[in-house]
């Protein structure tokens, strides 16, 4: 196994704990070296992969090369920086890997400025202020977690950041890094921030460096394009996880879906492949769960500013101790947000996946086959029902 | 391996040590599987001249190698050990699931040792084998304890090896019950098990068995079955079972009337006969993967059993308790069958040796005090009441319990009406009145008086034999059939003489007795349709496209003959004469009273010549029977050989 | 055994003592919040479903668990919580289709059904039935039976 | 109209073959763990009854299936599994009146009778025609036919005797 | 001292809108243990004698049982509800099944006391320790299970109980009924119009918070055994009292009941207080009098259903009963 990365396998997800100072830095490995061993696994760290021959099925570094019989590509994905001037500045930081995360937890400051709401971005956000740094957001859209929450929830976990003292700015856009060799600064298109540390995450490309030109066929998103095989278009050579594209079981449309169970499950199975095997892999279920101070929340499917709006049908309801967010698209369910209780999210996938006539289902009386997820729409019937007209 | 599931799994009760060995290749292209493999580790796990009551007696369970695949009736298992009843090799089979049922835990054999210190059964799913109490199981009936472990797996599809009160008491003659209707019956297996104080064998599986070659497997099956199907006698038996030939004995007069004393029932056919099965069950019940299906489930409407539940109108009850013990209807005959099944006793040994004690009773022999109560022919509460005495030891049943044979010594003082061979009851017809392959088998047979290992596949029921006859036994089937018979042209030619009309008795029994022994080895069924339509070419397809050995119909034969000669070894070993080998004293001395072989009785010289004949033709020595040292050297049994010459 | 819990709706009578008898068995208190077992109610009140860990054989919470808290016991086939390694981060609670999963908002911990290690105590009181401990993988079961007499009985 | 095994008790010997060939033909070894068909003995009806997927026309397990794993093959009309999307959750168990779904012990998915594509292995196995597959409306057909001739048996036997 | 497990009683005046909570001595929980115990005694201890019942002074009482919430058999939820009878001035009292007495204790609540009159049509929303006094007029007229899934709906809580009052027939005409989870109903007409002449409709609760078990291991033991009651509740409430003791203390309710409906002045000889009292007599026919006067003897009260004084004496009720709570 080849990374530039000089640690065994790390938890991505888990850094926003650890820059909180919530879990101490060990608990962020899920692998050790002796994991590797035990697995016959010869683990080369830091050897970044110059360049690649899949003719001669080589693989250089800048020391040296290394022949292989099958390749499987799990580069994943690099973060989006824009040419935006002082990017260069000691205090800015792009969050994705420990390296990342060490800069931030070592961070001194009193000001912090996130660029980007993001899971990532608002999960930073939090773990600096739970360190007793003000923080300020920046997001060019009109609201947080853009792709994860329409305007109704996602305002809703505004308010709820804003009232544990964050501050965000929506709607803006940052023209420059301010400040001399350190960031002082961060000038938007509104107002100037004062920031001793930046953190910038508006998003993930996946990280192709290694692809010379048409060495490997991409997909619309920009994606590695692969089979149900997790099978490229070079014969021997798989790829998964960030840096591929990939199904929505739900939409059905292809797209970049780079979530943590997602890249696992397509690693199990690229590697199986590799090694003669005939899974193939169903397609991406694309839940997300995010924890806004103690409160969860959590999205799945499609959001209700991507359904054509003559067709569109939401459902939203409020309640003491969270809210539900139903998007239809006539009578059958297309993504579900909630706060509060999420199991409600997962319940629901099986509606979704089985793309049913709701109207049909909510009108007949309940049977065994129900399941818990029927359960959920029952209880908001009369809602729907009125829903459907 | 491939058919075979692998291992043996071996039980020491003593110490509680349980062992999972595999079973090795040269092991199993030797002796086979389950009677060859079952006899090789009861030579090697027992001293000559053990107590087969004793610890250092062994109890081996055995399923053949194509056993719990699609071939078809492939689900025999064997169960051998020292006989307590005769001595020699105790070796009985039965079918239905509980073979296929060892193989899918992962166990080709199951073999215990030693003896436990408190009553136990064995519970076995897969690799996780317990030795657990069942101390409440102790003194149950077979079916209750059968109804009381299905509770406690809460599943009705795990398969069960019970003894009942026979067995634990242990009775010569006790059976080990394989599930509610079944049995492996014969040479008292069952008071092995139960002097080891195990109560029952407890298995579920849920492995697989896999096979050398898919697509060759999936043809060869499918044509054994149609074989099965086409063979003439399938009509008959696929209808009324082992009852088809129920009718044919009675038109021969062989019937053992009254332990032997005549051979012919007026209304034989009438209350007996094939026919009344079709008032008792519609419903037939088959072996995994048999197109024939030959037993039927019984359901007693009404009448002083209404309500009686039993799979089995077969041959075997209904001769022996029927014409044996002169029972006259049906009903009666079923619920002596199921109380046989329940205490767990052979139905054979134990209506011979309840004839023995009516015939004293009948001829004044033994006064009614000494019994208790009368005991005339044909009462069916007696023979219950006498049943359960027996399995429990009481009064009377003590001294029966000891088998026929020595019964009849400890009542009298000899043994005039035992009709029993190296001590074993002998099974169904008269001898005197049906001179074949299979009444002369009952002699050679190496477990006693018993034919099922030795009847020929091609008999012809339609004839009767020739009254002094003693060498050969009618064939009269047409052209057509003769050339389809599995057998190499010059054995054939030697066998059966060119004009079809007549088969030679004794080269047939060798040729019989190996081909069932390769039968009762890969575990398929030894019922007409099937023995009439396998044989040694079939058999080499199955096992080639099974196992993947290249093997012939000639090395098939080769390994039938090899089993038979060891278990020969082991009885010589175990102190077996010639001289055993007679006989019940009656068949010499009276003549059959009536029917059409009125005024026969079997010349003991004639017997005498073709017993020299068939050692010879076993290549044994003419006079001791011991085998000669080129039949060892042919086929490899030269140590087993050796510590019976030189002991 | 290797066993499960297996939910008979038609039985169930919504009674919910599996709720209050597992949190003082888990927890000490009667606190049907924290039980590992809920019954969902459905609006109409007919339909009663119990709902714990089904121990699926592909879990969905194990793949989306980002401290790898969840594992399979190979041994067991059971889906079981490392507690100290748990974040509370409720990934797996959205994640499961079931409403497998509970949530201790106390210790802020996922809370998982372990079968009692082979003695359900909601088993063991449920007075109606309605949950039984079976087989992992039953070879034909007792609901075929059931099925096949009511399908043929003559 | 849905094609399914349409079983006859009344001819079942119970031999077990649909229940090996089944498990042979989906995965190469004879294991009746695997099988997608099993004849259950039943004392009190005294008959065996050989049960498997009725392949429903509105079938409870595809609706409750929380990943859509289960669905009707368009060829063969059977209701078949798609054993990536299959987690093992067990929850078409709880729905199947009929007990039919059991998990791959090895694999982890859930196995039911798929027709074996449209010819299956246990029709063509069983010696005793106990199994045939039938379009659900031509069992009813068949059905009535076979009530018809008890009928007119029954009949002839009443005359028999009356005459 | 042992740790005695701590249970609360709100004091609810719909009058004044005031909310007071206070615990519920270990004393008066040991004679009374709680449900009709502690609602009998406090209306016989809060009530001034002869008070009309349609005053707004009159009590509601809402009391769970001690074994409501806990692991106990099928006592998951039972509710007892008392208070002055309007039409008849003696002493209310019906227990109902369903889950509202549990849920009432996993508030946090063992007993609620209302009192006084609302002066607009109002629902009680018992929520984890807090009592909210909510307006009712959208569904002052609708029926009970209606009310139930409204209230449902506003607070968004599938778990909620309610239990609320049915159509009014006017102001003292048609029964009404009193249910809980729209199974467990009873015919509660006066109960109900208790409630109703309160200008209160419903009450529900929600509750998400532990209740403590004293002896955790024991309960579940017991209930598995199922064989002992008592030993059961000493070992969920810790109040290890022996049998006996329990059954005085069942006596000695059903004893002080009596004394309430004499104080408020009905005796045998008027109208067949047994009859009436239990409505199961339609009319007092002759018969009964052998009975009843057995009846008065068993309960050591004399022939006209006065409880004797060596009777009082031995149930603690001879002296004056001052208020413990």
């Amino acid at each position: 196994m080849v990374t530039k990365e000089p640690y065994p396998l790390y938890s991505a997800c888990i850094l926003a704990d650890y820059i909180a100072d919530r879990i101490p830095r060990q608990r962020v490995f899920l692998r050790t070296a002796e994991d590797y061993a035990r697995a016959g696994i010869e683990l080369m760290l830091a050897r970044p992969v110059l360049d690649w021959s899949p003719e001669r099925h080589m693989l250089y570094f800048d020391d040296g090369a290394l022949r292989y019989d099958r390749l499987v590509i799990a580069t994943g994905s690099r973060p989006l920086i824009p040419p935006v001037p002082g990017i260069e500045k000691d205090g800015f930081v792009a969050l994705k890997t420990l390296r990342d995360a060490d800069l931030l937890r070592m961070a001194h400051g009193k000001n912090a400025v996130v660029v980007g709401t993001g899971p990532v971005g608002i999960e930073a956000a939090i773990a600096l202020r739970h360190r007793g740094w003000s923080v300020s957001v920046v997001e060019m859209l009109d609201r947080v977690l853009p792709r994860l929450f329409d305007l109704p929830l996602a305002n809703t976990l505004k308010n709820r950041l804003e009232k544990r003292g964050i501050n965000i700015f929506l709607d803006e856009k940052v023209l420059e890094i301010l400040g001399g060799t350190r960031v002082e600064g961060v000038q938007t298109d509104r107002r100037a921030l004062p920031a001793d540390v930046v953190v910038w995450v508006i998003g993930m490309r996946p990280e192709l460096t290694l692809l010379n030109e048409g060495q490997l066929l991409l997909g619309a998103s920009g994606g590695i394009a692969v089979d149900r095989h997790m099978q490229t278009t070079q014969e021997g050579v798989w790829a998964c996880g960030d840096c591929v594209e990939s199904e929505d079981l739900v939409s059905g449309c292809t797209g970049l879906f780079m979530l943590w169970h997602n890249a696992r499950l397509q690693g199990r199975i690229a590697g199986a492949n590799a090694a003669g095997a005939g899974k193939r892999y169903p397609g991406s279920v694309n839940i997300t769960t995010i924890n806004v101070f103690d409160e969860a929340a959590a999205s799945v499917g499609t959001l209700a500013s991507e359904v054509s709006p003559g067709e569109r049908k939401v459902l939203h309801r409020r309640s003491p101790w969270g809210e539900l967010y139903l998007v239809l698209k006539d009578t059958c369910l297309m993504g579900v947000q909630a706060v509060g209780r999420t199991e409600r999210v997962g319940g629901l996938i099986g509606i979704m996946l089985q793309g049913k006539d709701l109207r049909k289902t909510l009108v007949r009386a309940s049977s065994p086959a129900d399941g818990p997820g029927l359960g959920i729409l029952r209880n908001v019937r009369k809602d729907l029902l009125h829903l459907f007209g | 391996m491939l058919g075979y599931a692998g291992s043996i799994l071996i039980v020491d009760l003593s110490s509680g040590k349980i062992e999972k060995v595999p079973l090795t290749e040269d092991m199993a292209r030797k002796y086979l599987g389950s009677l060859g493999i079952n006899a090789k580790l009861l030579f090697d796990h027992t001293r000559a001249g053990i107590d087969p009551l004793s610890a250092e007696n062994v109890l081996i369970f055995g399923a053949g190698p194509l056993v719990g695949t699609l071939i078809p009736t492939a689900s025999k298992s064997d169960v051998s050990a020292k006989s307590p009843l005769t001595g020699l090799l105790g070796t009985t089979s039965s079918g239905y699931h509980f073979g296929s049922e060892m193989k899918y835990a992962g166990y080709d054999h199951i073999l215990i040792k030693g003896k436990a210190n408190k009553p136990v059964y064995l519970a076995i799913q897969d690799d996780v084998v317990e030795i657990r109490d069942a101390s409440r199981l102790w003194g149950k009936d077979t079916w209750q304890t059968i109804d009381l472990l299905q509770e406690e797996w809460k599943s009705e599809e795990i398969q069960v090896a019970v003894i009942g009160q026979s067995g634990e008491n242990l009775i010569r003659f006790s059976a080990i019950q394989n599930g509610k209707y079944d049995a492996w019956a014969r040479t008292g297996m069952g008071a092995v098990m139960g002097s080891k104080l195990l109560k029952a064998i407890v298995i579920r599986g849920k492995g697989g068995i896999r096979v050398a070659d898919k697509k060759a497997f999936k043809q060869v099956s499918r044509e054994m079955r149609q074989m099965i199907i086409d063979s003439p006698f399938f009509e008959a038996v696929s209808k009324y079972g082992s009852m088809a030939a129920a009718g044919v004995y009675g038109k021969f007069g062989a019937l053992p009337v009254k332990n032997y004393q005549t051979g012919v029932i007026e209304d034989w056919f009438q209350t007996r006969g094939f026919k009344v099965l079709e008032q008792y069950s519609d419903q037939k019940m088959a072996c995994p993967a048999c197109p024939v299906g030959c037993a039927h489930w019984a359901v007693v409407k009404e009448g002083a059993y209404a309500g009686l539940k039993i799979k089995g109108i077969e041959i075997t009850p209904v001769f022996e308790i029927g014409a044996k013990l002169f029972v006259h209807d049906m009903d009666g005959i079923l619920q002596c069958a199921a109380i046989f099944h329940r205490t767990g006793t052979d139905i054979v040994s134990g209506c011979g040796t309840i004839a023995m004690l009516m015939e004293l009773y009948q001829r004044g022999l033994i006064s009614e005090d000494t019994i208790g109560f009368p005991v005339p022919w044909g009462d069916v509460e007696t023979i219950c009441k006498l049943i359960r005495m027996i399995s429990k030891r009481e009064g009377i049943g003590d001294i029966l319990a000891e088998g026929a044979k020595k019964a009849n010594l400890a009542l009298t003082g000899n043994d005039d009406y035992a009709m029993t061979i190296k001590g074993l009851e002998i099974l169904s017809f008269d001898p005197r009145s049906r001179w074949s392959v299979w009444t002369f088998g009952i002699l050679t047979n190496t477990r006693g008086g018993d034919n099922l290992r030795t009847r020929n596949p091609v008999e012809n029921l339609r004839f009767p034999s020739l009254p002094d006859d003693y060498r050969t036994e009618p064939f009269g089937f047409p052209e057509e059939f003769y050339n389809k018979i599995d057998m190499p042209e010059n054995v054939k030619r030697k066998i059966i003489n060119p004009d079809r009309k007549t088969t030679d008795i004794i080269l047939m029994e060798k040729w019989s007795e190996d081909l069932i022994a390769i039968f009762n080895a890969i575990g398929i069924c030894t019922r007409p349709p099937s023995l009439q339509a396998q044989g040694p070419t079939s058999i080499a397809r199955m096992l080639r496209a099974c196992l993947g050995w290249n093997i012939d119909a000639e090395e098939v034969m080769l390994m039938g003959e090899r089993i038979w000669n060891l278990q020969r070894l082991y009885n010589l070993r175990e102190g077996e004469k010639r001289e055993d080998s007679l006989f019940p004293k009656r068949f010499y001395r009276e003549k059959l009273p009536d029917g059409p072989a009125k005024g026969m009785a079997i010349d003991p010289d004639q017997v005498n010549q073709m017993l020299d004949d068939y050692y010879e033709a076993r290549g044994w020595d003419r006079k001791t029977g011991v085998p000669k040292e080129a039949k060892i050297a042919e086929l490899g049994l030269g140590d087993e050989w050796f510590s019976v010459v030189l002991p | 055994m290797n066993g499960i819990l297996v939910a008979d709706m038609e039985r169930c009578t919504g009674c919910k003592l599996c709720e209050i008898v597992c949190s003082v068995k888990k927890e000490w208190v009667s606190d049907p919040p924290r039980s590992r077992i809920r019954i969902t109610i459905q609006r109409g009140g007919k339909n009663r479903l119990p709902t714990f860990c089904q121990h699926c054989e592909e879990p969905l919470c194990a793949a989306v668990c980002p401290v790898n808290a969840v594992r399979k016991d190979e041994s067991t086939g059971l889906i079981l919580l490392d507690r100290e390694l748990c974040v509370g981060c409720r990934a797996c609670v959205s994640a499961c289709p079931l409403f497998g999963v509970g949530f201790d908002s106390v210790e802020n911990k996922a809370l998982r059904c372990d079968l009692c290690h082979g003695d359900p105590a909601c088993v063991k009181y449920c007075e109606a039935g309605a949950i039984q401990y079976v087989d992992r993988d039953p070879f034909p079961t007792n609901k075929q039976r059931a099925a096949a007499k009511k399908l043929y009985s003559p | 109209m849905n094609k399914f095994i349409l079983v006859d008790p009344g001819k079942c010997i119970g031999c077990r073959s649909c229940a090996l060939a089944c498990s042979f033909e989906h995965d190469d070894e004879f294991n009746l763990s695997l099988t997608r068909i099993s004849p259950l003995w039943m004392t009190e009806i005294g008959r065996f009854i050989p049960m498997t997927c009725q392949q429903c026309e509105e079938p409870l397990c595809l609706d409750v299936c929380p990943r859509k794993a289960i669905s009707a093959d368009k060829k063969t009309s059977a209701i078949v599994v798609d054993e990536d999307l299959c987690i093992g959750c067990r929850a078409c168990f709880l729905v199947c009146p009929f007990g039919v779904p059991v998990i791959h012990r090895n694999k982890g998915y859930m196995i039911k009778c798929d027709l074996c594509g449209g010819s299956p292995q246990c029709v063509e196995e069983c010696s005793q025609q106990a199994l045939s597959t039938v379009e659900s409306d031509d069992a009813a057909l068949r059905k009535r036919r076979e009530a018809a001739q008890k009928l007119q048996a029954l009949t002839e036997k009443i005359s028999e005797k009356a005459s | 001292m042992h740790m005695t497990l701590r249970r609360t009683a709100a004091f609810i005046d719909l009058g004044s809108v005031k909310i007071e909570v206070k615990e519920i001595p270990l004393s008066l929980r040991e004679s009374y243990l709680g449900g009709r115990g502690i609602d009998i005694y406090l209306m016989y201890t809060m009530l001034k004698p002869d008070l009309d019942p349609w005053d707004p002074g009159n009590l509601l009482l809402i009391g769970a049982g001690i074994l409501s919430g806990t692991p106990a058999p099928s006592a998951a939820g039972m509710i007892h509800v008392g208070g002055k009878l309007p039409l008849t001035g003696l002493a209310g009292s019906l227990s109902m099944g369903g889950f509202w007495g549990a849920e009432l204790r996993f508030a946090g609540f063992d007993h609620l006391v209302i009192t006084g009159k609302s002066s607009r049509p109002v629902y009680l929303w018992v929520h984890n320790r807090e009592i909210e006094i909510r307006d009712a007029a959208p569904f002052w007229n609708a029926d009970s299970l209606a009310v139930q899934d409204l209230i449902r709906d506003i607070s968004d809580e599938e778990n909620a109980q309610v239990m609320s009052v049915g159509k009014p027939g006017g102001d003292r005409g048609a029964p009404m009924d009193l249910r809980t989870d729209g199974e467990h109903c009873r015919e509660a007409a006066e109960l109900g119009m208790l409630m109703l002449s309160k200008n209160l409709k419903a009450v529900a609760v929600r509750g998400t918070l532990p209740v403590e078990i004293k002896n955790p291991d024991k309960a579940l033991q017991h209930l598995a055994e199922l064989i002992d009651l008592f030993r059961l509740s000493a070992a969920v409430t810790g109040i290890s009292s022996s049998p006996e003791e329990l059954m005085r203390t069942g006596e000695r309710i059903v004893t002080l009941e009596r004394l309430f409906d004499i104080r408020e002045g009905f005796s045998l000889a008027d109208d067949g207080l047994f009859a009436y009292r239990h409505r199961r007599l339609p009319e007092f026919s002759p018969l009964l009098k052998p009975a009843l006067a057995r009846y008065n003897e068993i309960h050591g009260w004399d022939m006209h259903g006065r409880p004797q004084p060596d009777t009082l004496k031995r149930l603690g009720l001879d002296g004056e009963l001052h208020r413990l709570l």
